[in-house]
């Protein structure tokens, strides 16, 4: 019978709204005794992100292993896959996360993919640049002229023939901008907090499985 | 032993930087490669950083004496349950606290930084021109997002100007995305001209 | 009259590839460029070269290995300034999974780190998991969510550096470089807005606009924007770092894009006058 | 120097609580406010599904990057919303859909809200023609996928609403240069900058929580947006008070920086 009381959304999300009411009057209610309470609910937290990083894994190395066992499309990427991912973590457990091997893996296969993969960007975005800012609308006017402002002032040479072009992009950046990204920050704070109230009325059915 | 296989890491390396690159031309299996093998490390990493998490914050608490540490870690091996077919509502709890703590931590932010500072810091003192040209803009921004009324006369105006705010922030980020996308690109050729011996 | 539309529809391909050797060229051909600290690079450098001897610097790199090709230079160009301050105590710590081995990466490449000792002038905190709640969690009681350093696993306290250091108000200063606007918000929201400690930071340049409102509500203190700033910090120092050397690809492929906008609007604009006519 | 700050912050939160509880109210008793601003781009998922039809040629959608567990939520929820609604229409002229999900979580979710659809617009053997498929969790694994289904199966009209980030360039360049009708949204500010000029139609911040709530006329979703204009009206009066207190010399930010 006691499994019938855990199975239901309504428990999980008291302790949601609980903790989280916890976290948040703790911000403002400078009590020593509460304080170091927080200090370990937050270090619980901190725990707990470690098993989370563990099950992100292992949910991925589940879903590529079913893949090889089903021999479903490009089976034979998901077995390099698990392959990579289990080399890395056992070495990893024997040599420490330091280790040679791990190293290794991080140095000439990590890094170079990570770092190389938003710069393949460059090229899509001075094609994107190319093809679609064009001044076709008051809008896209607005939008255009301000980018190619930016871009002008980002490049030396023309800043050696015009100076006052970094004053212009500081300008547009630091007043128009700034009022566009404030008022566009105040509304993302304004939705933050009714997703969190929501989710502490349990309203948010969907953020718990 | 050990030159060779730094020899043989930078060769991966320069491979798997290329292979991105051939994404651009088609997507191929050389691609395959670099992504396969990046979501690979990357999950590794990921699960030695969790264990030395674990190893770090909780094991080392207990050790020191602190047994109620044991309670997240159960709570943490409670997430595993998900792969089992009948506990699986038991994984909700250690994702419940997680976020419980998560969002009081960010909205406690939210409220306070990003609501309140980000208002007091739109009328700094001394009031000029520019400074009156982002409080029209918080206003007109804030205005552009209401939804209960229709946009029409004076609201319609208020709201259009907002757009034309955005358009302005909007045109910010596009040039300056174009700066960081070729620097994120000079810094991986500087990586394999470098790794060529082309450059110091 | 087909050539107006076609100027506005050159393929991609040729595109790329013009594109690929305006990249390359300037790294093997040096252009040396002038360049003017603007106030931003001031800011920063003014900010650090206030720090006094026994001031603690809490140096959290979130740049990722994502973000290092661009914003690397500004990090060991910040590093090594720091170093450069007798007396001024570091601190690395990280709260982006991939950030971690990247410390010794920019300690290796700053050149005053030698004159540096471990565990006295400077200390590698590690990995913290959690993100905000992460930095949460370090603010409140550092040793609550780190128990020993990274570079060797040894406790933390037997390090002389770490004595009367507990939490977030025992730091003077945060550099934050990052390649994404949301570890900088989590900065402000867990460190700078509670316990009013200043940050300075290298946003990724796509989040300078970003940074600019932050800096403008004095949520930031100050942040190095953009190549040129990168390359005017290591003009401060001295360095001939990849920033500079990075500089005048700038020059080519800026150029590049204003002449491909201008390209593609004139074509607009003929093929809808065309239109028009017909 | 005394700090308003954590009463404020307080303050606000009750407030919010107040706000979002009267609104869950009025929606059960059905007295809400309808969202009366016009979203062009709402009503121009109609033509781009039309705009299929009249091409023979299939819709591809994402509810983009992210998943359900996270603070991105209302984006992919919205994205989902926005899915319904397509599929629905999609169905009843037997327009083959394609749809990427880049989480395997919201996968079966993805496949639900398809198969309902179907049945709610009365041809149920629609289904055939609309097939959703999980891409990959790696944000540019994802956009291979997505682009490699666009450019095989020769879509009409992209339709990519939901949390984007980098990747969104990569979609809405490729759709852009495929001559596809596009509607693109998103919450994330430096992908705004990207679907603007590359999208006929675009869905900016909020509105795209907003269309959501409208197109799955949710009362729950409508009253969540309702209670949004509540405290952006408090906001509005806040900045509009603070800028009277600043001239008359008050330092309204450091009562608000907390000493």
């Amino acid at each position: 019978m006691t499994s019938e009381i855990f199975k239901r959304k309504e428990l999980v999300f008291a302790l949601i709204a609980f903790l989280g009411l916890w976290l948040f009057l703790d911000y403002s209610v400078v009590e020593p005794g509460v304080q170091s309470v927080t200090a370990d609910i937050l270090k619980w937290a901190t725990l707990l992100g470690g098993f989370m990083l563990i099950y992100g894994g292992l949910e991925a190395l589940r879903y590529h292993s079913k893949v090889v066992y089903k021999k479903q499309r490009n089976w034979y990427w998901s077995a390099y896959f698990v392959a990579i991912v289990l080399v890395y973590v056992f070495s990893g457990l024997i040599q420490g996360s330091k280790g040679m091997i791990p190293q290794w893996l991080f140095n000439n296969m990590l890094d170079p993919a990570s770092a190389t993969m938003y710069s393949i960007l460059a090229f899509y975005i001075i094609s994107a640049l190319y093809r679609t800012l064009r001044l076709r609308s008051i809008e896209l006017a607005i939008l255009s002229l301000v980018t190619i402002i930016v871009v002008a002032a980002n490049d030396p040479i023309i800043t050696i023939y015009v100076p006052q072009l970094t004053a212009v992009r500081d300008w547009f950046i630091s007043v128009p901008n700034v009022g566009a990204n404030r008022g566009f920050v105040i509304g993302a704070a304004i939705g933050a907090i009714f997703l969190g109230v929501r989710v502490f009325l349990g309203r948010e059915r969907s953020l718990v499985r | 032993m050990t030159d060779v296989l730094t020899l043989f890491g930078t060769y991966i390396a320069i491979i798997i930087t290329l292979a991105v690159y051939s994404y651009i031309i088609k997507e191929t299996d050389l691609f395959r490669f670099a992504e396969y093998s990046f979501l690979a490390t990357s999950i590794g990493w990921a699960i030695l950083l969790g264990l030395d998490t674990i190893n770090n914050v909780g094991i080392s608490a207990i050790s020191k004496g602190r047994y109620d540490y044991i309670i997240p870690i159960i709570l943490g091996l409670l997430l595993f349950t998900r792969f089992s077919g009948k506990l699986w509502y038991l994984a909700r709890y250690p994702v419940a606290f997680i976020l419980g703590v998560g969002l009081g931590v960010f909205m406690r932010g939210q409220i306070h930084a990003m609501f309140l500072q980000q208002i007091a810091a739109t009328v700094i003192t001394p009031v000029t021109v520019d400074s009156l040209i982002i409080l029209v803009g918080v206003l007109s921004v804030l205005v552009f997002f209401y939804f209960t009324r229709e946009h029409k006369g004076a609201l319609g105006y208020v709201s259009t100007l907002g757009r034309y705010f955005l358009m302005v922030g909007f045109g910010a980020t596009f040039g300056n995305t174009v700066l960081y996308r070729i620097n994120l690109a000079v810094g991986r050729i500087i990586f394999i001209l470098r790794a060529l011996g082309l450059l110091p | 009259m087909g050539w107006a539309k076609k100027m506005g529809e050159i393929s991609s391909k040729w595109i790329y590839i013009l594109l690929a050797i305006l990249l390359v060229i300037p790294l093997l051909v040096p252009i040396p460029l002038p360049l003017t600290p603007s106030h931003y690079t001031m800011e920063v450098y003014e900010t650090i070269e206030s720090l006094k001897p026994g001031d603690n610097v809490l140096f959290v790199i979130d740049t990722g290995t994502s973000g290092w090709p661009a914003l690397g230079p500004g990090v060991i160009a910040l590093v090594e300034h720091l170093f450069r301050k007798d007396g001024v105590k570091v601190f690395f710590v990280e709260f982006e999974s991939t950030s971690p081995p990247l410390v010794d990466r920019a300690v290796a490449a700053a050149p005053s780190a030698s004159k540096k000792k471990y565990g006295e002038d400077w200390i590698h905190l590690g990995f913290v998991a959690g993100e905000e709640t992460g930095k949460a969690s370090f603010a409140a009681d550092i040793r609550k969510v780190i128990s020993v350093d990274y570079k060797y696993g040894k406790p933390i306290d037997e390090y002389p550096i770490m004595k009367n250091v507990k939490n977030m108000n025992d730091f003077k200063l945060i550099v934050e470089p990052t390649n994404a606007i949301t570890w900088m918000e989590q900065a402000i929201r867990q460190w700078y807005t509670p316990y009013h400690v200043p940050i300075i930071s290298i946003p990724p340049f796509l989040d300078v606009p970003w940074a600019e409102n932050y800096y403008r509500a004095g949520q930031l203190k100050a942040y190095l924007a953009g190549t040129s700033g990168l390359a005017e910090y290591e003009k401060l120092l001295g360095m001939y770092g990849d920033a500079t050397r990075g500089l005048a690809v700038m020059t080519t492929t800026h150029t590049y894009a204003i002449i491909l906008f201008v390209i593609g609007n004139i074509s607009y604009f003929l093929s809808r006058r065309k239109k028009e006519v017909k | 120097m005394v700090s308003f700050a954590h009463p404020l912050t307080i303050a606000i939160l009750a407030l919010a609580f107040i706000i979002s509880y009267y609104n869950i109210r009025r929606a059960k008793i059905g007295t809400l406010p309808t969202l009366r601003r016009k979203i062009p781009a709402v009503d121009a998922i109609e033509q781009a599904v039309g705009r299929a039809t009249e091409l023979g040629r299939p819709i591809i959608f994402t509810p983009g990057l992210s998943s359900l567990e996270t603070i991105d939520a209302p984006q992919t929820l919205a994205g989902l919303s926005i899915l319904s609604y397509v599929s629905k229409l999609a169905a009843k002229t037997k327009t083959p859909i394609f749809v990427g999900v880049s989480k395997a979580t919201i996968l079966p979710l993805a496949q639900e809200i398809v198969k309902m659809a179907c049945l709610e617009a009365g041809v149920p053997e629609a289904v055939e023609t609309q097939h959703v498929e999980y891409l990959s969790d790696q944000q540019f694994a994802y956009a291979a996928g997505y682009i490699g289904i666009m450019a095989r199966e020769k879509a009409a009209s992209n339709i990519f609403t939901g949390t984007l980030w980098a990747e969104s360039l990569i979609f809405a360049e490729a759709g852009h240069a495929a001559g596809c009708f596009q509607i693109g949204g998103t919450a994330v500010w430096t992908q705004m900058a990207f679907i603007v000029p590359t999208c006929d139609f675009v869905l900016l911040g909020e509105e795209l929580m907003a269309a959501g709530a409208i197109l799955s006329n949710d009362p729950e979703q409508i009253s969540t947006i309702v209670s949004h204009d509540f405290l952006r009206l408090i906001a509005i009066a806040l900045v509009l008070i603070a800028f009277a207190l600043t001239l008359l010399k008050v330092p309204v930010l450091s009562y608000i920086n907390g000493g």
